[in-house]
């Protein structure tokens, strides 16, 4: 559920996002306004989401969810921010510059869905380099092994 | 004439120095477990660290698509093997969470009691290979010994000593054997005795003050910016722990305290945990205290399924915020999981924490953050 | 009684030469061959020993048992052990420089064995009474920096060189405050001769006259001979082995052994210098000389294990800063003092 | 005080240097195991009804129960358990209904070669399967 003062003040800082949806428990934003969205969410006084706790995506089959979710230290809020990106051109802006916690966390999502973030560097981190596809999207197989 | 600043200069100008790249791990004694650092050394000074994991990766998020909800259980406990309890406890409170399933009292206070313990264990675990890679030895076996005795515990409640797959969604498999208060409460008892010994032998030491105080400091901004969480963020002093922040389970009903550090160095990382420690005995003397009498298990299904949808849940684990993301498409099978793993995130501050200092320094930061492998690499 | 046995024996197997007609030198050469043996024969059991002592107190020491299989109470660990590195292949990596690698673990032991020759183990009981015996363990003592270099360097392997390097800057700068300490005794003896150091030490141990100089050689012997709290040459949690990361089998046991030789040695001197040697304390004579040196060096072996089962390892930096910065100021305060005391003392005529 | 902490050092390890050891000497002396104890698995071959919920139960697989229809009624006549595979969990024995599968307090599993590592707790033939397909059984394959 998304508190109270979350949900009033989040309207005001997405005036300028037409594809920002607040939803019953999260919100949802285009990709290209997502960096925007979590700056304003970072440095807006009143809800001050400083801490970037989880970030992952699933793959829903026809489009990948990156999700992130975000807690305010300071009045306790959580809020989860999830951005659609087509499955084919799996493209999302890095958010390592506002949050520095997202570092290893994009890598991963990188290394395990193949979620492309867009300006900064991108290595296979839990799998070695020259891994072939993303195992955790729905349709890669694995051969071998007991699963 | 020659002044020390001449000197300096000429020795940074005309003596030329290489750099060189120092490969720490896979396979060393310090890495706990199998992880790599690989270190670019001016001298014995650092100048670049890169962490390098994943040799533990077993893929579970992928394994546990393939598995019903309670089948996932076991694979939990193989993520940080050393606070099995805690990973367990997150589980099973996102999948109830998620179904609004009611947890019985008496079972909110036995999941309390394992996941203090554990949380002990764990701790226990964390000082004592730090003593080892400070250099002092006899601090770990120490511990050790204090910790056998938890495990001990948790295997007469649980049947085993690690991996141990206890609780279940609405309650806990099994209800406390008969022999277990007893035990315990003699074991709260002794434990306040073992930490003060760890504090004479080890924290009091001045060589391992010398060693560990005033490095790699972590300032509160840094820890938050990167996502630090647990003992790493609470030493840098942002008061942040989630049993208290944001109560689960029956955490609100307990009177203890989170111990907060200042400088946010080694020094105060290695502390957080002895204090942790001190305030987990307390919060089990008072849930041992008010356990009530009743069913240990509440009215789940027998199949488990979640309505479709998602949800992330976070508790406050041994090594930080142990978050558990699910997401369900109505199946008795996760449609995706993933785990906040806080040792992975806080593992990320590695090159940070390490960068101009020495060779032994990353010895002692790397400790300090008190990595589980199991749990970085999932 | 027991206390001449050796001596004793000595005199008879010379006796017994001289009866069988051999000339004086060919007589001489063998007494000396049967001395060296003699030592040898005493390191290596105590090695043995030690080995075993050390495995066992650390167990103690550590809320463990320690080594109780082999033997009775384990005491045959040693052989146990020495038997399985015997059996093992010393593995030769590729890029080592073969002859220097395998020469290091020989030559490590030869600087702890030469300096045997001038210990005092009972009345009377010193190999080869040199005069200058106190300069000649400092002499050949600090050859064995060279032999940690070579190990080091031949290795090839980072790990090996980083402890090396550390290794020279270790034993380098801890000489000088360990010269320096034993200084101040050499100053109230008048004498570099192991004998009369003890001779002098009749009345009072040099312990009680300069207690700063036993400390100063205590700390600077511990990090001589690369143990805990000063094992940063060894540093397992950080350079896995220093020089022996590379060693396997008979060469690895050689260093592991020199190490406790060394041991051995730097409280045998520790003894000669400032526990009054093979004296017996408040004139206990009823047990032999020898046995009094016996017990006096256990008990600084004891206290070098007490120590290494207890402290954490002091960082590189730190530990060339306290040997610099505090033990030689330190040491070289203490000959101050000890000059000016004497001074004083001979004024008022003691 | 400097040294305070490295004198305090010494006297704790002193201490223990005195104190009587926690060490068990394994073959020769044996800890106390807990009733709970998740050791080899015991199965009670009259009490089993192989239903198969221990198989279906297994995160990883393990349980292979092969049934032969008797009258309508599944007997069992196989049990077999890819014991390396086993996290030793405790669902199956938790999913049984009738209590016959359980853990008993034997620990000791390793062995010198790899085909004596599965664990057959009902070989086939140990029951009298023939018997029972002689009675007109069809044997069940797993999982079904």
């Amino acid at each position: 559920m998304l508190d109270e003062k979350v949900a009033g003040r989040l309207p005001v800082l997405g005036e300028s996002m037409p594809s920002l949806e607040v939803k019953e428990n999260a919100v949802t934003v285009g990709r290209d306004e997502l960096p925007a969205l979590l700056r304003a969410l970072k440095e807006d006084p009143e809800l001050a989401f400083n801490y970037l706790t989880n970030l992952t995506a699933t793959d829903l089959g026809d489009r990948i969810t990156v999700v992130y979710h975000l807690v305010s230290f300071i009045y306790g809020y959580q809020l989860t921010v999830g951005c659609d990106i087509p499955r084919d051109d799996p493209r999302i802006p890095s958010v390592m510059e506002i949050y520095r916690g997202a570092d290893w966390q994009e890598r991963e999502t990188y290394d395990l869905l193949g979620v492309i973030f867009e300006g900064r560097d991108l290595a296979r981190i839990l799998l070695h380099d020259g891994f072939e596809g993303y195992p955790l999207r729905k349709d890669f197989t694995w051969a071998g092994g007991r699963d | 004439m020659i002044t020390g600043t001449d000197l300096r200069d000429r020795l940074e100008h005309d003596i030329k120095t290489d750099r060189y790249v120092l490969n720490m791990g896979p396979q060393h004694p310090a890495t706990h477990g199998v992880f790599r650092v690989v270190l670019t050394l001016d001298g014995e000074v650092i100048v670049n660290a890169e962490a390098v994991c994943g040799y533990l990766h077993r893929g579970i998020e992928k394994l546990a698509e393939a598995r019903t909800y309670t089948q996932v259980i076991p694979y939990t406990d193989r993520m940080d093997y050393l606070a099995a309890m805690l990973n367990n406890l997150g589980y099973v409170q996102t999948l109830e969470k998620m179904m609004g399933v009611e947890v019985p009292e008496r079972a909110e206070y036995i999941r309390v009691i394992c996941a203090e313990l554990t949380r002990i264990a764990s701790h226990l675990i964390s000082v004592g290979t730090y003593s080892i890679e400070i250099g002092g030895i006899t601090g770990f076996f120490y511990c050790l010994r204090d910790r056998e005795k938890i495990l001990d515990l948790i295997e007469m409640i649980s049947g085993s000593r690690m991996t141990v797959s206890y609780m279940r969604v609405g309650g806990v498999s099994e209800d406390l054997p008969a022999e277990f208060l007893p035990q315990v409460k003699k074991l709260m008892k002794e434990l306040p005795a073992a930490f003060d010994e760890y504090d004479g032998l080890i924290t009091g030491n001045e060589i391992f003050q010398a060693r560990t105080k005033f490095v790699g400091v972590l300032n509160p901004e840094t820890a938050i910016n990167y996502s630090a969480s647990g003992p790493m963020l609470r030493a840098s002093g942002v008061n942040w722990d989630l049993r208290k922040a944001r109560p689960y389970s029956v955490y609100d009903r307990f009177d203890f305290e989170v111990p907060l550090g200042r400088n946010g160095d080694c020094f105060d990382r290695f502390r957080m945990r002895i204090l942790e420690m001190r305030q987990s005995v307390r919060i089990i003397e008072q849930a041992l205290e008010g356990l009530p009498e009743g069913p240990f298990m509440g009215k789940a299904p027998k199949v488990i399924k979640p309505p479709v949808g998602e949800m992330y849940h976070e508790i406050e684990g041994a090594r930080g915020i142990l978050g558990y993301y699910l997401v369900s498409d109505g199946s008795p099978k996760p449609y995706r999981m993933h785990v906040r793993r806080p040792s992975f995130i806080n593992l990320g501050l590695l090159s940070e924490l390490c960068r101009g200092w020495k060779l032994a320094d990353v010895v002692a930061i790397l400790g300090s953050v008190d990595i589980v492998l199991g749990e970085v690499d999932c | 009684m027991g206390d001449r046995i050796f001596i004793e024996f000595g005199n008879y197997l010379s006796g017994l030469l001289a009866l069988a007609g051999a000339p004086l030198l060919l007589n001489q050469v063998i007494l000396m061959i049967v001395k060296i043996v003699g030592a040898l024969l005493f390191i290596l059991l105590n090695l043995m020993f030690i080995i075993w002592l050390e495995r066992r107190l650390a167990g103690w020491f550590q809320a463990r048992v320690g080594p109780n299989r082999v033997g009775p109470k384990g005491l045959l660990q040693a052989l146990a052990d020495v038997g399985k590195l015997i059996s093992k292949e010393i593995i030769i990596p590729g890029a080592v420089d073969k002859v220097i690698f395998l020469l290091a673990p020989v030559l490590i032991f030869v600087p702890s064995l030469v300096l045997f020759a001038v210990v005092p183990f009972g009345r009377g009981m010193i190999p080869v009474d040199l005069n200058l015996g106190i300069f000649f363990f400092f002499a050949i003592g600090s050859l064995s920096i060279v032999v940690f270099f070579m190990g080091g360097w031949a290795s090839a392997n980072k790990y090996s060189l980083i402890g090396s390097m550390r290794a020279v800057a270790q034993m380098v700068s801890y000489e000088i405050p360990m010269v320096l300490s034993v200084l101040g005794v050499v100053m109230i003896t008048g004498s570099l001769k192991m004998s009369s150091v003890i001779a002098s030490q009749t009345q009072v141990w040099n312990i009680f006259t300069q207690p700063v100089a036993f400390l100063i050689y205590f700390a600077a012997s511990v990090a001589e001979v690369n143990r805990t709290p000063f094992d940063v040459v060894e540093g397992e949690s950080e350079i896995v082995a220093g020089p022996m990361t590379e060693y396997g089998g008979m060469a690895f046991a050689m260093w592991y052994m020199a190490e406790y030789t060394n041991v051995i040695l730097v409280s045998a001197f520790a003894v000669t210098l400032f526990l009054g040697g093979w004296l017996a304390p408040f004139g206990w004579t009823f047990l032999p000389s020898w046995v009094w040196f016996v017990l006096k060096l256990y008990l600084l072996i004891f206290l070098h294990m007490w120590v290494r089962w207890t402290y954490p390892r002091i960082r590189v930096d730190q530990l060339m800063s306290f040997g610099w910065k505090v033990l030689v100021p330190l040491s070289l305060a203490n000959v101050f003092v000890t000059g000016f005391g004497m001074y004083v003392f001979r004024g008022i005529g003691w | 005080m400097f040294g305070k902490g490295l004198a305090t050092g010494l006297e704790i390890t002193l201490k223990e240097l005195f104190t009587p050891k926690v060490t068990i000497q394994y073959p020769e002396e044996r800890a106390p195991l807990p009733a709970r104890f998740h050791g080899r698995f015991t199965l009670d071959k009259e009490a089993c009804i192989a239903c198969g919920l221990c198989q279906n139960a297994c995160p990883n697989r393990v349980i292979n129960c092969v049934r032969t229809k008797v009258d309508k009624k599944n007997v069992l006549t196989g049990y077999h358990m890819d014991i390396q595979y086993c996290l030793f969990c405790g669902l199956c024995v938790e999913a049984c209904p009738k209590g016959a599968l359980r853990f008993s307090q034997d620990f000791e599993m390793a062995c010198y070669h790899r085909e004596n590592v599965p664990l057959v707790l009902l070989a086939e033939g140990d029951r009298p399967a023939c018997d029972v397909s002689a009675a007109g059984g069809k044997e069940v394959k797993a999982g079904d």
